[in-house]
C-alpha cells in the first residue's frame, strides 16, 4: 500500500500560524507549519512536547480554544478550501470528512451518556438516519475497532470500559462516517504498554481498509517507526523536517531529529552488579510486604489487594528496576518502602533495622538514608518555595546549621545534579521539566542517603530530557554508590539502567532476575507478554508488524 | 365610643367583620391564657361577672349587683338571661365552680392571682354566688369579678385539672356564653367565629355581624397594609404611637381612642446599696425628662400621673398635690453630693445602674435611650439591656436588675396594685421595698370598706411612694385603635385588652351602608 | 437570611497548576482580576464602606436623643430622613456600618480560623477527616436560622452573641469549602516529599498545606462575611440584636416596631440598600476573583 | 444487593443526623438561661405556681433522666405536650407543616424553573454581557434583604396594584375552585420573594458547574465530532452538570423549610418557621424540640432522595 504523493492530498496545510492573545501579550504556538496528507497515507507528526502538535491538530480541524487566533496561506480538505467555509459548514464536514481522536481518551467520552447513544448519536445528527439504524451502525463499529460481544456493551457506560476499550471506542467514533481523513492526536500514551500495540495495529488496518488519510500525532520514537509511512518533526512550532519515513530514519537532516532519534533508548549491554559490592549484606530488605485498600463506590465496595506478600533485597550500589503494568501495585510498594503509605503486614529493613511502624500516619525514614524521587517535577515542588528553600528545607525545619551554611549546602548539591548554584533564588516554575527533576533529586540527597527510591521518575518528561535525567542518576550512583529503586513501565529504559529487574503483576513479584536474564529468558508468561508489547526499535522490525495486519 | 345610631344597617345580617392581631391564639383556656390574642378571643365566649368604665368603675356585665355580705363574704347577683351555646343554662353553679377549680388547681393566668385571700364559693341559688376569704379584702369581689371569666362547668370539670385542659375544641368544638363561638382555627392564620343569636348584652339581644374573623399577621407593617387594603376591618393592637397621625388623616381609617387603664413605670432595685438611699433613687428620678418621652416617643399620647402610682383615670383617687418629679440634672447632681458621691473629672459620679426592659416592647426599648441619655448629662452612667422577653421576664424574677422598666397594662384597683407592688414579698414588688408606714397604711385600706377613708389611705401611702421613689410611674399611655371607615358602632372600654374588641364592642358593630 | 452558597459555585476545585507558579500566579490573577469591571467596582464599594465604618466619627454625630421633627422624609438636612424619634437616618447608617462590618470582620475571623484548622487536620489525618466531615455534614443539616433564634434569644442580644452565633453555624461551611481543597492538596507530591523529610507536622500543614489553600479561604472570607450581615440583620430584624449599638438590622427593627417601614420608605430603604450594597459586592468581588483566578482565564 | 446497601447506609446516617439535630436542641433548651414557667405564667405568679410548673414539665428532674425520658417517648412516636397550648406537639407541627411545605416546594420548582435557563444562559455567555446581567440579578436577589424587599412587594402589588392578598394562605370562608384559586393568589408573593433570595445561588451553581463542564474533554470531542453547539451544550454539558445542581436542591429544601421565618413574618404566612419563633418568645420546649426534629427529618429525607436520585442519575454511581 505504498501511497503516492501524485494523488490530490486529502489534507493540504501551508503557512498555517497560530497565536494565542493572553494577558502576558501574544504566544505563537505554531508557525508557518506546511503539510499534506495523501489518501491511505498514515503521516506521523513528531516532536517534544509542546512544540505544537495538539495546536496545529485541533486548528486543522477547527476545535481550537477560543483564545487561539488561526491564520494560513492555504487549509484545504480535498477539494474543499476550509479557510473559505463559515463555522456552521465547517461543522458540518466534522465527523463526516474529517475526524479526530483527541489526546486525552479517559475523560474524551461524556460520562452520563452511554457509549451506544455518544456513537449513534453522530450518525444520526449527520446522516439523519433512524434510532435503530444507528443503534446498528453503533454495534457494526464496536465491532470494528474489536470490542467483544458489541451487542451487549452497546448499552454501558463509558467508566465500564477499561482505557484500552476507552481509546477504541474513540476510534470507532471517529470512523463512523468513514471520513477522508483521520486525526489520531496520541492515541497510545495514556495506555500501557500492552494496550499501545493493538491499538497502533487497529489504525494501522483501518487506515488501508477505509482508504483514509491518518495523520498520527506522537513523540514516541517507537511507535514512529512502526507505523508511519511520512514524517513531519515540529519544534518550537514550526517544523524542521519532513518527508519520507524510510529516507528520515536513514539520515535525519535536521540536528534536532537527530537528536530525539539518539535519545530513544537504544538497547545496550545490560549492567551487572559487581562481585563485591554482590556479596555484602543488602542495604535494604523487603520482607512479605502486604497492603490491601478499601475501594469502590459507595455501592459497590471492594478490596483491592495492592501489594501482596512482596519480597526484595537492594545492594550497595545496585539499581533494581520495578516494572509491571498499571495499578499492579509499583507504587504503593516504593511508598511502602519510603514510609509512605502504612504496611499492613511484612518488614521493611535498611541497614538491618526494621523500619517499619505499622501505625498510620506519616512515618519518617530513620531513614534519612532512603530518598525518593517523584514522578512528576512539576508538582512534586511546592511552588511558592524557592529552590533555596525547598532543598535546604530538611535542614531548616530541624534548624541544623546557620543560613550560611545551608546556603552552601544547596550550592553543593545543586552543582552535584549538574545546576548552577546561581539558580537557587528562582521558583520551581522558573525552570524547565528536566530540571526541575533535578532539584527534586537534589532535595532527595540533602540528607545524604544511601538508598533513592524513584517512582518514574521520568515519564513525565520528553524522552531528550529523560535520556539526561537517566544518565544523571547512573552518574550519581557511580559517584556516591548510590543503590537506586527505579520504577518505570518503560522497558527501553529499565534495560540500559537496571542491574535486576522485579516484575510485578496485580500485586505480586511474579519475577525477579538480572537484567538479562528477564529480557532474554523470561520465565513467567507475564513477563513475556510485557516484552512483546515493547514496539520495536527496528525497520526490519516493522516490516513484520504491517506484515501481521494486513 | 360610637353609639348605634338606628340606621338599618345595625340589625343583626351576615356581614364578616375582620380583626387582625399579632399573634396566634396560645392557650383557649381563658384560665390559663395569657396573650392578647386569648384574651380577645376567649373573652367573645367566657364573660366576666363585671366590667370596666373610662373612670376605671367597675359595670355589671355577667353579675348584676356585687358587693358584701360581711368583712369576709362577698357576693355576686348575676343575671337569669344568659345560657351556654349548647343549650345549658349559665347560671351560680358554673361561676363557683370556676372559682373554686381556680383555686385548687392554680392555672397560671392572671385569675390565681386574685385569688390570695380567697377561700371557697358556693353559689347559694340558681343566680346568687358567695365567696368566703380568708381575711377582710375590700377590693376582692371587684378583682376577682373584673378578671375572672365563667367557665363551663359542664365541660370543664370533666376535663380535670383547669390548669391542664387546652380547651382546644378537640372534643366536640367550644362552647360560648358570648356573642361568638368559635368554629374554625388554622393557626398561623385565623380564628372563625360564627355568632351566638343569643346575647342579651348587645342591644337588641343578637350580634349584629354574623361572622367574626380573627386574622395573624405577626409584622405590624403588615398589619396595616392589610387594614389599608380592606383586607380587614379593625387592628386590635393598639397603633404604634408614630402612626396615628398618618392613619387618622389616611381615607377609609378611622381612630378609636381607648383610654389607658395602666402605666409605664421605672422601679429602682432597693437591694442595691446605692439605690438603697432616697437620694440616689430621686436624682435619678429628675434626671429623666417626662415630657420629652412622652412628646417624643408617644408623639403626646400620654397623660402624666404626676410621677404618681394614682393615675388620673382612676379619678376619684387621683391627687393633684403631687407633681412630677422634674427634669432638673443640677438637681439630681447635689442629690448625688448629698447621698455622699462626688464626681470624677469627666463629671461622671462613681455609678454605674443596669437597666432592663424588653426587647418586643417598642415604646419603652425607645424611652429608655433617652432616660440612659439624660441620666448621663446628670454625671449617672446607666447600662441598657434590653433583652428578649423571656430573658426580661427570668431577670425581672431573678431582681437581676438595678432599674427595672417596664408597662402595666391595668392597673384599675389602687389597693390591689399597692398590696402587689409594695408590700414585702408582693409579685411585682421590683423594688424591694419593705417600708413599715407604707405596710400599715395597705393593711389599713385593704380591710376598709367605707371609699372615702380608704381614698385617703391610699393618697397617703401614694404620697409616701413618690416622696422615697419606691417607683417612678411616667405616664399612662393613652391608645389608638384603627378601623375601616365600612364599619360603625363600635363600644370603647378602657385598656388594650378590652378596647373597641370587647364582647358587646363586638357584637354592637354594624356596617355602614353606602 | 442567605441561602447556601455551594461551594462549586464560588471556588473552583481545580488545584492551581503547581507550574504556574504562586508570584506569577497572584500577579496574572491580579491582572485578570483588574479587568473585571464588576469585580473592580465591588472592590470599590467593599472599601468605600470600610472607610466609612472607620471614618464613622468624621462622617456623622453619633446619633443619640431625640429630634423634634419625627419621620421627616429626605430633605437637606436630614439627607437620609429622620425616623420616629427625630433622630438623622444618614448617622444611624453610617454609624451602622461600623458595626454591621465588626461583626462581618469578627463572625468571619473566627469561622475561617476555626474552620480551616478544623479542615486542614481532616484532610491531613484521614482518620481524623471521617468524624470531621460527619461532624460537618451534621451540622450542615441543622436548620440555621431557627438555631440562630434559638440561641440569641435564650443568651441574650449582644454584639458579641450575634458574632458567636454566627460563627458557630458558619465554620462548618468554611470547613468543606476548604477542606476539598485540602484533601486535594494534601495528596501533591511536595506534600509527600514534605513528609519524607519531617515528624514536624505544624511545619508541614503550615508550610506547604495552608498556603495552599489560601485562595479557598480568601473566598470563604467573603462568603462567611456576607452570611454574618445578613444573619445579624435578620436576627436584629426578629428582635434579637444589639438594641444598644446602631447597625443596620436595628434601623430596619425599629422601622418596623413603629409600623413605619410601609409609610416612611426611607427608614428601610437606606439600611437595606446598604446591605445590599455590602453582600452584593462581597459575593461579586468572590465570583470575579475566582474567575480571575482561573488560569483558563488568564489567558483571554 | 448495592443498591439497598446504599441506601441503608444513607439511612443510618439520617437517624444519625436526626439525633443530633434531636440532641444539640434538648442540650441548647436546657443549658441556656431561660425559664419556660415564666413564659408561661403571668408575671405576678407566685413561687409556688412556678415549681408546679415546672414539675408538671418535668423541668425538675435532673439532666439526664429527663433526655432519658424524651428519647424513650421519642422512640415510641411521642413527642410530648406543648408546654403552653397543653396539646399534643404532633398537632401543633401538623396544623403548619402542609403550608410550609407548600410554600418551600414551590419555590423550589420556580427555583430550578428559572434558574436552569438563566444559569445555562450565563455559562454560554461567559465572559459577556448577558453572563454579567444574570449574575448580578442573581446575587442581587440573594442579598436582598427579606422584610424590605416583602414589603415593598406588598405595598405594590398587595396594596397599590390590588392584585395579590396581603397576608395569609388562602381566603377564610370560600370553598371548591374559589379556595384552590385563593391558595395560588396567597402563594405567588411569598414564593416569589423566597425564589428571588434562592435563585442566586442556584444560578450560579448552574453557570459554574456548566462551565466547567464546558471546558471538559467531551465537548471537544463533540465540537470535533461536528455536534451543533446548541446539541453540545444542552445534551451533552447540562447533562453533567445537572448532577451537582441536584444535590444542591436537597441542600435549599432543608434551608429553606427552616429559614423562612422572616418571608413568613412578612406575609403572615402560617408557616413552621414562625411556629419556632414563636415557640422561642414562649419557651416552649416540646414544641421547639419537635420543631428541629420535624426540620432534620425533612433535611435528612430531602439530602437522601436527592442522593437516591443522583445515584440514578449518574451512570457512574448507578451501574457500578
Ligand atoms: N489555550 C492555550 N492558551 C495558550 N497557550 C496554549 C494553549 N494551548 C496550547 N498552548 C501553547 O501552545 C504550545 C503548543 O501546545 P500543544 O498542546 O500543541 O503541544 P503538543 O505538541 O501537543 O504537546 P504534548 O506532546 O505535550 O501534547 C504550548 O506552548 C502551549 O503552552
Ligand atoms: N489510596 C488508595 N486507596 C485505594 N486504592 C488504592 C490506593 N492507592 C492505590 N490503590 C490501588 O492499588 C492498586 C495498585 O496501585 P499503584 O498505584 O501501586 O499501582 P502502580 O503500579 O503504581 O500503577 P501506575 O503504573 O499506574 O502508577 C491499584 O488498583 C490502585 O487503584
Ligand atoms: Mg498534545
Ligand atoms: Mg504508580
Amino acid at each position: 500500500m505504498a501511497p503516492s504523493s501524485s494523488t490530490a492530498p486529502v489534507l493540504h496545510v501551508r503557512g498555517l500560524r497560530i497565536d494565542f492573545h493572553g494577558d502576558q501579550g501574544t504566544t505563537t504556538a505554531a508557525s508557518g507549519v506546511d503539510l499534506d496528507v495523501h489518501p491511505g497515507e498514515l503521516v506521523a507528526l513528531l516532536g517534544e512536547s509542546g512544540s505544537g502538535k495538539t495546536v496545529t491538530a485541533r486548528a486543522i480541524m477547527g476545535i481550537e480554544d477560543e483564545a487561539a487566533a488561526v491564520t494560513a496561506d492555504a487549509l484545504r480538505l480535498g477539494d474543499v478550501d476550509l479557510l473559505s467555509l463559515g463555522e456552521d459548514q465547517r461543522r458540518r464536514l466534522r465527523g463526516e470528512r474529517m475526524s479526530m481522536v483527541l489526546q486525552d481518551a479517559l475523560s474524551s467520552l461524556n460520562p452520563v451518556l452511554s457509549v451506544g447513544d455518544q456513537l449513534g448519536e453522530i450518525v444520526r445528527v449527520h446522516r439523519g438516519v433512524s434510532r435503530r439504524a444507528a443503534r446498528a451502525r453503533a454495534i457494526e463499529l464496536l465491532d470494528l475497532v474489536g470490542i467483544v460481544s458489541p451487542a451487549s456493551r452497546i448499552d454501558d457506560y463509558p467508566h465500564q470500559f477499561s482505557g484500552g476499550m476507552r481509546q477504541r471506542i474513540l476510534i470507532a467514533m471517529a470512523i463512523a462516517l468513514e471520513p477522508e481523513l483521520l486525526i489520531a492526536d496520541e492515541p497510545t500514551t495514556a495506555l500501557d504498554v500492552t494496550v499501545q500495540a493493538q491499538i497502533l495495529r487497529l489504525l494501522h488496518d483501518l487506515r488501508g481498509r477505509l482508504d483514509m488519510g491518518v495523520l498520527l500525532i506522537t513523540h514516541d520514537i517507537g511507535v514512529v517507526t512502526e507505523v508511519a509511512d511520512r514524517l513531519v518533526v515540529m519544534r518550537h512550532g514550526a517544523v524542521v523536517e519532513h518527508g519520507d519515513a524510510d529516507a528520515i530514519f536513514a539520515a535525519p537532516s535536521h540536528p534536532y531529529t537527530r537528536e530525539l532519534f539518539d535519545s530513544a533508548p537504544h538497547p545496550s549491554p545490560a549492567r551487572v552488579l559487581d562481585s563485591t559490592k554482590a556479596a555484602e549484606a543488602p542495604v535494604l530488605t523487603v520482607r512479605g510486604l502486604d497492603r490491601t485498600f478499601a475501594g469502590g463506590s459507595p455501592f459497590a465496595r471492594r478490596i483491592v489487594h495492592a501489594v501482596a506478600g512482596v519480597d526484595l533485597a537492594l545492594r550497595r550500589g545496585e539499581t533494581l528496576a520495578i516494572v509491571g503494568e498499571s495499578g499492579s501495585g509499583k507504587s504503593t510498594l516504593a511508598r511502602m518502602i519510603v514510609g509512605l503509605e502504612t504496611v499492613d503486614s511484612g518488614s521493611v529493613e535498611y541497614r538491618g533495622r526494621d523500619v517499619t511502624r505499622r501505625t498510620r500516619g506519616p512515618r519518617p525514614p530513620a531513614q534519612a538514608g532512603v530518598g525518593m524521587v517523584f514522578q512528576d517535577p512539576y508538582t512534586s515542588l511546592d511552588p511558592r518555595m524557592r529552590v533555596r528553600d525547598v532543598i535546604a528545607e530538611p535542614l531548616a525545619v530541624t534548624r541544623t546549621g546557620t543560613a550560611a551554611e545551608r546556603r552552601d549546602r544547596v550550592a553543593e548539591l545543586l552543582d552535584l545534579v549538574g545546576l548552577t548554584p546561581g539558580m537557587m533564588d528562582r521558583f520551581p516554575h522558573q525552570f524547565s521539566g528536566g530540571q526541575r527533576q533535578r532539584i527534586g533529586i537534589a532535595r532527595a540527597l540533602m540528607r545524604d542517603p544511601d538508598v533513592l527510591v524513584c517512582d518514574e521518575p521520568v515519564s513525565a518528561l520528553d524522552v531528550t530530557i529523560q535520556a539526561q535525567v537517566v544518565d544523571l542518576l547512573v552518574d550519581l550512583q557511580d559517584r556516591l554508590g548510590l543503590s537506586i529503586v527505579f520504577i518505570s513501565h518503560d522497558l527501553s529504559v529499565v534495560r540500559n539502567l537496571a542491574h535486576r529487574v522485579l516484575v510485578m503483576y496485580r500485586g505480586v513479584a511474579v519475577e525477579t532476575g538480572g537484567t538479562e536474564q528477564i529480557f532474554d529468558r523470561p520465565e513467567h508468561d507475564y513477563t513475556r507478554e510485557l516484552l512483546r508489547s515493547i514496539p520495536p526499535l527496528t525497520r526490519a522490525e516493522r516490516g513484520k508488524l504491517t506484515a501481521d495486519a494486513a | 365610643p360610637q353609639a348605634p345610631e338606628g340606621g338599618s344597617t345595625a340589625e343583626p345580617g351576615d356581614a364578616t367583620l375582620t380583626i387582625a392581631t399579632t399573634t396566634d391564639v396560645v392557650n383557649y383556656n381563658p384560665l390559663i391564657g395569657n396573650s392578647r390574642s386569648d384574651y380577645w378571643i376567649t373573652n367573645l365566649m367566657y364573660p366576666h361577672l363585671l366590667s370596666i368604665a373610662d373612670d376605671g368603675t367597675k359595670e355589671p356585665q355577667l353579675a348584676e349587683e356585687w358587693g358584701y355580705v360581711d368583712d369576709t363574704t362577698g357576693y355576686y347577683e348575676i343575671r337569669d338571661d344568659m345560657s351556654w351555646s349548647d343549650g345549658e343554662k349559665l347560671d351560680a353553679d358554673d361561676v363557683a365552680y370556676t372559682m373554686n377549680a381556680v383555686k385548687r388547681d392554680a392555672p397560671s393566668g392572671t385569675f390565681y392571682g386574685q385569688l390570695a385571700n380567697f377561700e371557697s364559693a358556693e353559689a347559694v341559688s340558681d343566680t346568687r354566688v358567695e365567696i368566703t376569704l380568708t381575711k377582710p379584702d375590700s377590693s376582692i369581689v371587684e378583682e376577682i369579678g373584673f378578671w375572672g371569666n365563667v367557665v363551663p362547668q359542664h365541660v370543664f370539670e370533666p376535663a380535670g385539672s383547669v390548669a391542664e385542659f387546652a380547651n382546644d375544641g378537640s372534643d366536640g368544638g367550644w362552647v360560648s356564653a358570648g356573642p361568638y363561638l368559635l368554629t374554625d382555627v388554622q393557626v398561623g392564620q385565623s380564628y372563625t367565629m360564627e355568632r351566638v343569636d343569643d346575647y342579651p348584652l348587645v342591644e337588641g339581644g343578637t350580634p349584629v355581624a354574623a361572622t367574626v374573623v380573627y386574622r395573624v399577621f405577626p409584622d405590624v407593617n403588615t398589619e396595616i397594609l392589610a387594614l389599608q387594603s380592606g383586607e380587614v376591618d379593625l387592628v386590635a393592637n393598639a397603633l404604634p404611637p408614630a402612626q396615628v397621625e398618618q392613619l387618622r388623616n389616611t381615607d377609609g381609617i378611622e381612630i378609636a381612642e381607648v383610654t389607658g387603664l395602666g402605666y409605664a413605670h421605672m422601679v429602682y432595685n432597693m437591694q442595691n446599696p446605692d439605690l438603697a438611699k432616697v437620694e440616689v433613687r430621686q436624682a435619678l428620678a429628675h434626671a429623666a425628662d417626662y415630657e420629652a418621652i412622652r412628646d417624643v416617643v408617644l408623639q403626646g399620647q400620654a397623660v402624666s400621673t404626676g410621677s404618681s402610682p394614682l393615675m388620673p383615670v382612676l379619678s376619684a383617687y387621683y391627687d393633684e398635690s403631687i407633681t412630677e418629679y422634674e427634669f432638673d440634672t443640677d438637681l439630681s447632681r447635689s442629690l448625688m453630693e448629698d447621698a455622699g458621691y462626688t464626681a470624677g473629672a469627666d463629671g461622671m459620679f462613681p455609678v454605674t445602674f443596669r437597666l432592663i426592659y424588653s426587647l418586643q416592647d417598642s415604646v419603652t426599648s425607645q424611652w429608655a435611650q433617652l432616660v440612659k441619655e439624660s441620666a448621663a448629662e446628670a454625671g449617672i452612667v446607666i447600662e441598657l439591656q434590653g433583652t428578649e422577653r423571656n430573658t426580661y421576664l427570668a431577670m425581672t424574677n431573678d431582681g437581676d436588675y438595678d432599674i427595672y422598666a417596664g408597662n402595666l397594662a391595668i392597673m384599675d384597683d389602687p389597693v390591689t396594685n399597692f398590696t402587689l407592688s409594695y408590700l414585702p414579698g408582693g409579685a411585682i414588688n421590683y423594688t424591694y421595698v419593705d417600708d413599715p408606714e407604707l405596710n400599715a397604711l395597705i393593711e389599713e385600706a385593704s380591710a376598709t370598706s367605707d371609699e372615702d377613708a380608704k381614698i385617703e389611705l391610699m393618697r397617703e401611702a401614694a404620697a409616701i411612694v413618690h416622696e422615697q421613689v419606691y417607683d417612678n410611674i411616667m405616664y399612662t399611655q393613652n391608645l389608638a385603635v384603627a378601623y375601616s371607615s365600612d364599619w360603625d358602632g363600635f363600644v370603647s372600654k378602657p385598656s388594650e385588652l378590652l378596647s373597641i374588641v370587647n364582647p358587646v364592642s363586638v357584637a354592637s358593630a354594624f356596617p355602614v351602608a353606602d | 437570611m442567605t441561602a447556601p452558597l455551594p461551594e462549586s459555585a464560588l471556588v473552583d476545585t481545580t488545584i492551581e497548576p503547581a507550574a504556574t507558579g504562586a508570584t506569577r500566579a497572584s500577579r496574572a490573577t491580579w491582572r485578570a482580576f483588574r479587568r473585571m469591571p464588576l469585580g473592580m467596582v465591588s472592590l470599590g464599594i467593599l472599601l468605600a464602606l470600610l472607610l466609612v465604618s472607620v471614618l464613622a466619627p468624621l462622617l456623622a454625630p453619633y446619633p443619640a436623643g431625640y429630634g423634634s421633627d419625627v419621620l421627616r422624609p429626605p430633605s437637606a438636612g436630614n439627607v437620609f430622613g429622620t425616623d420616629s424619634l427625630g433622630r438623622d437616618v444618614y448617622g444611624e447608617v453610617v454609624w451602622g456600618t461600623q458595626q454591621s462590618v465588626l461583626v462581618a470582620l469578627a463572625a468571619s475571623a473566627i469561622a475561617i480560623a476555626f474552620g480551616t484548622v478544623v479542615a486542614v487536620i481532616g484532610a491531613y489525618v484521614p482518620r481524623l477527616d471521617t468524624i470531621i466531615s460527619v461532624v460537618v455534614d451534621l451540622t450542615l443539616s441543622l436548620p440555621v436560622l431557627p438555631l440562630m433564634i434559638l440561641i440569641a434569644a435564650l443568651v441574650g442580644p449582644s454584639t458579641s452573641t450575634i458574632i458567636l452565633v454566627v460563627a458557630a453555624f458558619s465554620w462548618p461551611e468554611v470547613t468543606r469549602l476548604v477542606r476539598s481543597q485540602a484533601l486535594a492538596v494534601v495528596k501533591l507530591p511536595y506534600v509527600d516529599a514534605a513528609r519524607l523529610m519531617t515528624r514536624n507536622h505544624g511545619w508541614i500543614l503550615g508550610r506547604h498545606v495552608v498556603p495552599a489553600v489560601t485562595p479557598v479561604i480568601v473566598v470563604s472570607v467573603v462568603v462567611t462575611a456576607s452570611r454574618a450581615v445578613l444573619s445579624a440583620a435578620g436576627l436584629a430584624f426578629l428582635g434579637l440584636g444589639d438594641p444598644t449599638t446602631w447597625s443596620w438590622g436595628r434601623i430596619l427593627y425599629e422601622a418596623q416596631q413603629s409600623g413605619a417601614m410601609v409609610s416612611a420608605w426611607w427608614l428601610t430603604l437606606f439600611p437595606s440598600l446598604a446591605i445590599l450594597a455590602l453582600v452584593l459586592s462581597a459575593t461579586l468581588l468572590s465570583i470575579a476573583y475566582n474567575d480571575a483566578r482561573n488560569p483558563r482565564n488568564h489567558a483571554r | 444487593m448495592s443498591i439497598a446497601l446504599f441506601v441503608l447506609r444513607r439511612f443510618g446516617r439520617g437517624i444519625l443526623t436526626i439525633w443530633f439535630a434531636v440532641t444539640v436542641t434538648f442540650l441548647l433548651l436546657r443549658l441556656l438561661p431561660g425559664d419556660p414557667a415564666l413564659a408561661v405564667a403571668s408575671p405576678n405568679m407566685t413561687d409556688e405556681t412556678r415549681a408546679a410548673l415546672l414539675e408538671q414539665y418535668g423541668l425538675d428532674q435532673p439532666l439526664l433522666t429527663q433526655y432519658m425520658l424524651y428519647l424513650g417517648r421519642l422512640l415510641q412516636g411521642d413527642l410530648g405536650t406543648s408546654f403552653t397550648q397543653s396539646i399534643p406537639v404532633l398537632d401543633v407541627l401538623l396544623q403548619r407543616l402542609p403550608w410550609t411545605l407548600l410554600l418551600t416546594a414551590t419555590a423550589l420548582v420556580l427555583t430550578v424553573v428559572v434558574g436552569i435557563p438563566l444559569g445555562v444562559l450565563a455559562a454560554s455567555h461567559k465572559g459577556g454581557i448577558l453572563d454579567r446581567v444574570v449574575q448580578v440579578v442573581g446575587v442581587t436577589g440573594q442579598s436582598l434583604f427579606v422584610p424590605s424587599v416583602g414589603i415593598v412587594l406588598l405595598l405594590v402589588f398587595g396594596l397599590n396594584l390590588g392584585w395579590f392578598p396581603i397576608g395569609g394562605a388562602y381566603t377564610d370562608g370560600v370553598y371548591g375552585t374559589e379556595w384552590y384559586v385563593s391558595v395560588l393568589t396567597h402563594l405567588v408573593l411569598p414564593a416569589v420573594s423566597l425564589t428571588l433570595i434562592q435563585l442566586g445561588s442556584y444560578v450560579l451553581t448552574m453557570r459554574a458547574t456548566l462551565i466547567d463542564a464546558l471546558g471538559d474533554d467531551y465537548v471537544t470531542l463533540a465540537k470535533a465530532n461536528g455536534l451543533s453547539p446548541r446539541r453540545i451544550l444542552w445534551k451533552h454539558a447540562l447533562r453533567n452538570a445537572l448532577l451537582p445542581a441536584t444535590t444542591l436542591i436537597g441542600l435549599q429544601l432543608g434551608f429553606l423549610v427552616g429559614g423562612a421565618v422572616l418571608t413568613e413574618t412578612v406575609f403572615a404566612y402560617p408557616g413552621i418557621g414562625r411556629g419556632i419563633y414563636e415557640a422561642v418568645t414562649q419557651l416552649d420546649f416540646p414544641v421547639l424540640q419537635g420543631a428541629f426534629l420535624l426540620l432534620a427529618v425533612t433535611v435528612v429525607a430531602a439530602n437522601t432522595l436527592t442522593d437516591i436520585a443522583y445515584g440514578f442519575l449518574d451512570p457512574r454511581v448507578k451501574t457500578s
